[in-house]
């Protein structure tokens, strides 16, 4: 498909590398916790040994968790790469955020409220701008999100490969109708696409 | 009572009257280098000049040059502190 | 009982510790000042031509003085002539007094032109001279809010040094309230080149 | 009355009676207590909030009230639990109660000024009351982002000041702690005989000392902007609402360690006194404390990964946050290691600080998935960044208070309260917290915002599960309490080391005397040395 790889799954590796990693980390430490409470419990082990410390032990404990977290950095960091990096020949599409409504605007000057549509397997960019207040765009089935600010032009890009309705939400809370400030995405076939730009409203 | 003489230092009115007079002249020195536009420059020679002459008052007006350990220290880390936040912003906006 | 400590040492400490959180405090705008340069470079160097380098530079050269007066009585009280000490510190409060006439003047005359937070010509202008106005009332008004406070401290100790409650041997209280008239000349000698000497 | 009369018979300043003796008093002890009732007050209160805004949440649409009061709930609730509870509960209380005692001080070095912060709180309280009588409570969440808090209609600057006057309450107790550990150690006792609460307490007032100034000018800041409209952060006038935001967590996130690193010093001293066994790596301890202190300050924008700032920034503090991880993990594999091959014995205060280790490990875990750039995108202002910084605060600092409560009832009323009645609260606890908040990952990943009145009909169930998880939560605390305040009606006197402990605080008698001391106190060469107590208490039981 057109050679681009969509950011998304590179997040979702992320999500489960570092969940995994951190499932792994903690069962071992609650599991050592339990066994210790009650292997060593006082009924059974009335005599305490008197260990203060463990030169190489602590120092194991200290490199190797951060390996463990530099290695995350690097994956959270690649995936967030992929977030940034606009392919070439982006559809670019302005949108301004208003309490408490999105204003969608394509190059070619038709304007929607509350509702994106974009064509499917094209790299899609947002630019983003605020009205007011702060708010953010936050697209969960592409694991995108930002924050538009008066004053600021901000942007996300997506690839929509599935055809379908998505969500958007306000992540930023903005007042009173924070909550109703919510759109569609819709992602319809290409032919579809050009015929929807050029109806009027 | 714990008696309070723990070696107060004294400064005396000599050593005062100069570090006045070498702050005075800074000032002078740092108008006239505002006269000379240097373009970004300007801004830290101003800085500089300012840092000593704030030296100049911690040290010998504050009494910090003949301070105890613990307030010297964390004089520097104070400062550090404050380069840390001024500094740090700028990953920031110098590159938005 | 409880010991009544006259730990100099401990309340010295004590007052530096609260003197960073005060650097600390202006850091923040200091931290404001440096975006808006970096955002703003040619607004602010416009905005500096039109304070008065006159005003500013006589503050600065009257604050070093009354600094110095005040780190000179630190000396007299320790030099046991208390009368000396208390005529130093009554000389840094009148200094103070002329610094914030100064102040004054020179806001006046700001607020004369139009130039106050909020004035028309500034929300209309460019928003690079509104911020550094924004600046420069915030920072030097908080400022000299701090010398009022400084002279209040100072008038205590006039008082103090002349009923012999501040002496030679018992100067802890002087010399924290010095302590705190120097910081607030320290943040008057970075406030000056950077709003009045920008170019 | 004679010196080994408790602080409680002993009015300070002499001479005073009944309310009196308290509201002028200026020994750290009775201070120590006055925090202690009028924090618990906001906790309550707070609860409460917290509970009605999940309540309102356990449906779609409306349940139990409209969208502006559950915006001004949520915005209370965390600035009070925020300011009023957490920042001050653990120093406040336990550290003024403790600190002096550990060092072996007869009270911190600025009695004065203890009170007077205890006052300033009171005060700051009274502000942040004040706005819900005048002018509306405020909308703003406890954030208070621009230009959102500037253009409200609610009165947030009320709220603001009350901020601003708690923060300098909390900065004041922090001079103090650090000047008291400088100048009033007991002759002999050198840093590295220092107890690790008293450690904590010093790195956090460190943070409390730099961190809080530059909170107290952005709130200014913003009231200024109320007031007079300057401009400094609007972008219509050329302001920059990111710089807020900066300034915002410069404070903010460093207040983070604020909070979390006196609890930690509590945990530091519960396990080894119940595993009879010497804190393992007391250094790698006292060093991580410092390390969070310093390396906590360093990043404050990892808040910020989706506000707009520059990529570089994010890069810088995605790796810094990566780092602050380790102090935290080193102090955690301390806490297990103690207990090997310890003796361990199962009470309250231990049960509640297994509870800590591993909530805050997974708190302290799923803040390595909001510290990673890519996937903090996703989660960010979702739910999942409300579950875990409540595992961080609440199943960290909120569990580690209850430990300290538990640890040192007995020392500060003389009292012993019901163990049974205290293990099925804590259970409950732990229970209904882990019903609470687990919820909230899956809705967070599935896409739930939070500060959302509203929401899509799928996250209905998790958000029921949530919400009946709140109010088993909130059943056990008020067990806990009930049960600690029950202590005082058993007359149960507890002995001056009901449990063994080494520390300087077990030494003196239970409540201790005004002066604390009353004959010089003996300093060990190392502050977790248990041959001793092993000794003495030959077969361990307790009274």
């Amino acid at each position: 498909m057109n050679g681009i790889t969509n950011p998304l799954k590179n997040v979702d590796q992320a999500f489960i590398y570092i969940i995994g990693f951190s499932l792994v980390l903690l069962m071992f430490i609650t599991a050592l916790m339990i066994v210790f409470v009650f292997k060593y419990r006082r009924s059974k082990h009335p005599e305490p040994s008197d260990i203060r410390g463990n030169w190489l032990l602590e120092t194991a404990w200290t490199i190797i968790p951060t390996v463990i977290a530099l290695s995350m950095f690097y994956i959270g960091w690649s995936a967030y790469i992929g977030l940034r990096d606009v392919p070439p020949g982006a559809i670019e599409i302005d949108v301004f955020a208003q309490q408490f409504s999105w204003i969608v605007v394509y190059p070619n000057d038709k304007e929607i409220e509350n509702e994106i549509v974009v064509p499917q397997g094209k790299p899609v960019k947002i630019n983003l701008t605020s009205e007011d207040v702060l708010h953010s765009l936050f697209i969960p089935a592409f694991r995108v999100k930002v924050d538009a600010v008066k004053g600021l032009t901000s942007y996300v890009w997506f690839y929509p490969d599935k055809k379908g309705e998505y969500m958007f939400h306000c992540t930023e809370y903005c007042g009173i109708a924070h909550s109703e400030m919510n759109g569609v995405l819709r992602v319809i076939p290409e032919n579809d696409y050009e015929q929807w730009l050029e109806e009027e409203e | 009572m714990k008696s309070s003489q723990e070696n107060h230092h004294v400064m005396e009115y000599k050593t005062l009257i100069g570090i006045l007079c070498m702050l005075l002249i800074l000032t002078a020195i740092t108008i006239g280098a505002s006269m000379i536009d240097l373009g970004k420059l300007n801004v830290w020679i101003a800085l500089f000049i300012a840092s000593s002459k704030c030296s100049l008052v911690v040290l010998f007006f504050m009494h910090l040059k003949y301070e105890n350990r613990v307030i010297k220290l964390s004089f520097v880390v104070t400062l550090f502190c404050v380069a840390i936040l001024i500094g740090f912003i700028f990953w920031d906006i110098a590159f938005r | 009982m409880k010991t009544t400590h006259s730990d100099t040492k401990g309340s010295r400490l004590g007052m530096w510790l609260f003197l960073y959180t005060e650097i600390l405090l202006f850091t923040g705008l200091f931290i404001l000042y440096a975006a808006y340069l970096k955002k703003y470079p040619i607004d602010f160097i416009e905005g500096g031509k039109e304070l008065s380098l006159f005003f500013g530079a006589v503050n600065t050269v009257i604050l070093l003085i009354s600094s110095f007066a005040v780190a000179a009585s630190v000396t007299a009280i320790r030099k046991q002539s208390a009368k000396l000490s208390a005529g130093l510190i009554a000389a840094a409060v009148m200094i103070g007094g002329v610094f914030l006439f100064n102040k004054y003047i020179e806001w006046g005359q700001k607020i004369h032109h139009g130039i106050y937070p909020n004035a028309p010509d500034l929300v209309n202008g460019p928003p690079g001279k509104n911020i550094f106005f924004g600046l420069y009332y915030v920072i030097t008004g908080l400022h000299g809010l701090h010398i009022i406070i400084g002279m209040i401290l100072l008038c205590v100790c006039v008082f103090m040094i002349l009923t012999n409650r501040i002496h030679e041997g018992n100067d802890g209280v002087l010399e924290n309230c010095g302590l705190y008239w120097h910081l607030v000349d320290i943040i008057w000698i970075f406030i000056f080149p950077l709003l009045y000497l920008i170019v | 009355m004679t010196e080994t009369d408790s602080f409680f018979e002993t009015p300070a300043p002499a001479g005073y009676k009944g309310i009196w003796s308290w509201l002028i008093t200026m020994d750290h002890k009775r201070i120590a207590l006055m925090y202690l009732f009028v924090i618990l007050f906001w906790f309550f209160g707070a609860l409460i909030l917290g509970l009605l805004i999940r309540t309102e949440l356990m449906s779609v649409g409306k349940t139990i009230m409209g969208a502006q009061t559950y915006n001004a709930m949520f915005t209370l609730h965390g600035v009070i639990m925020i300011f009023l509870f957490i920042i001050p509960a653990i120093p406040a209380i336990f550290g003024n109660f403790l600190l002096p005692i550990q060092i072996g001080a007869d009270d911190v070095f600025f009695p004065k000024l203890n009170l007077l912060s205890w006052y300033l709180y009171i005060l700051g309280s009274i502000f942040a009351i004040s706005s819900l009588f005048f002018g509306g409570p405020p909308d703003t969440g406890w954030t208070f982002y621009v230009p959102f808090s500037v253009s409200t209609n609610t009165n947030v600057s009320a709220t603001l000041m009350a901020a601003f006057i708690l923060g300098m309450s909390s900065m004041l107790t922090g001079l103090n702690f650090i000047t008291t550990i400088h100048r009033m150690r007991v002759k002999g006792m050198r840093w590295l005989q220092i107890p690790l609460f008293t450690w904590s307490l010093y790195a956090t007032a460190w943070v409390q000392l730099l961190a809080t100034p530059i909170l107290s000018i952005t709130l200014l800041l913003v009231v200024f902007e109320r007031m007079f409209a300057i401009g400094l952060f609007d972008a219509s006038k050329g302001g920059d609402p990111l710089l807020y935001q900066h300034l915002f967590w410069m404070y903010s996130h460093p207040a983070v360690y604020i909070m979390i690193l006196p609890g930690m010093g509590v945990i530091s001293e519960i396990i080894p006194v119940f595993s009879r066994k010497s804190i393992f790596g007391y250094k790698a301890i006292v060093a991580s404390s410092m390390a969070i202190a310093i390396a906590g300050s360093l990043v404050w924008a990892h808040h910020m990964f989706t506000s707009g700032m520059s990529d570089v920034a994010v890069f810088v503090f995605s790796l810094l946050t990566f780092l602050v991880a380790i102090p935290s993990a080193v102090k955690v594999f301390s806490w297990i290691s103690t207990m090997y091959k310890g003796s361990i014995q199962m009470t309250p205060p231990l049960l509640f600080s297994l509870g800590f280790i591993y909530l805050f490990s997974v708190g302290g875990l799923t803040g390595l998935v909001l510290g990673a750039a890519g996937t903090n995108i996703h989660v960010h202002d979702t739910h999942f960044v409300v579950a875990h910084f409540h595992f961080v605060m609440f199943g960290g600092t909120g569990f580690a208070f209850f430990a300290a409560l538990h640890f040192w009832w007995p020392k500060i009323f003389g009292r012993m309260y019901d163990f049974k009645r205290a293990y099925v609260a804590a259970t409950m606890i732990t229970i209904g917290f882990i019903f609470h908040y687990m919820p909230m990952f899956i809705l967070g990943i599935m896409g739930h915002p939070r500060r959302y009145y509203d929401y899509m009909p799928r996250f209905e169930t998790g958000n029921m599960l949530a919400g009946i998880g709140g109010y088993i939560l909130i059943t056990g605390i008020a067990l806990m309490f009930v049960n600690l305040f029950l202590s005082f009606k058993n007359k149960r006197d507890a002995l001056a080391d009901p449990w063994g402990g080494t520390t300087l605080e077990w030494s003196v008698p239970s409540p201790p005397p005004l002066h604390n001391f009353v004959s010089p106190p003996e300093i060990k060469d190392y502050p977790y040395d248990f041959s001793d107590v092993v000794k003495k208490f030959k077969p361990g039981n307790i009274t």
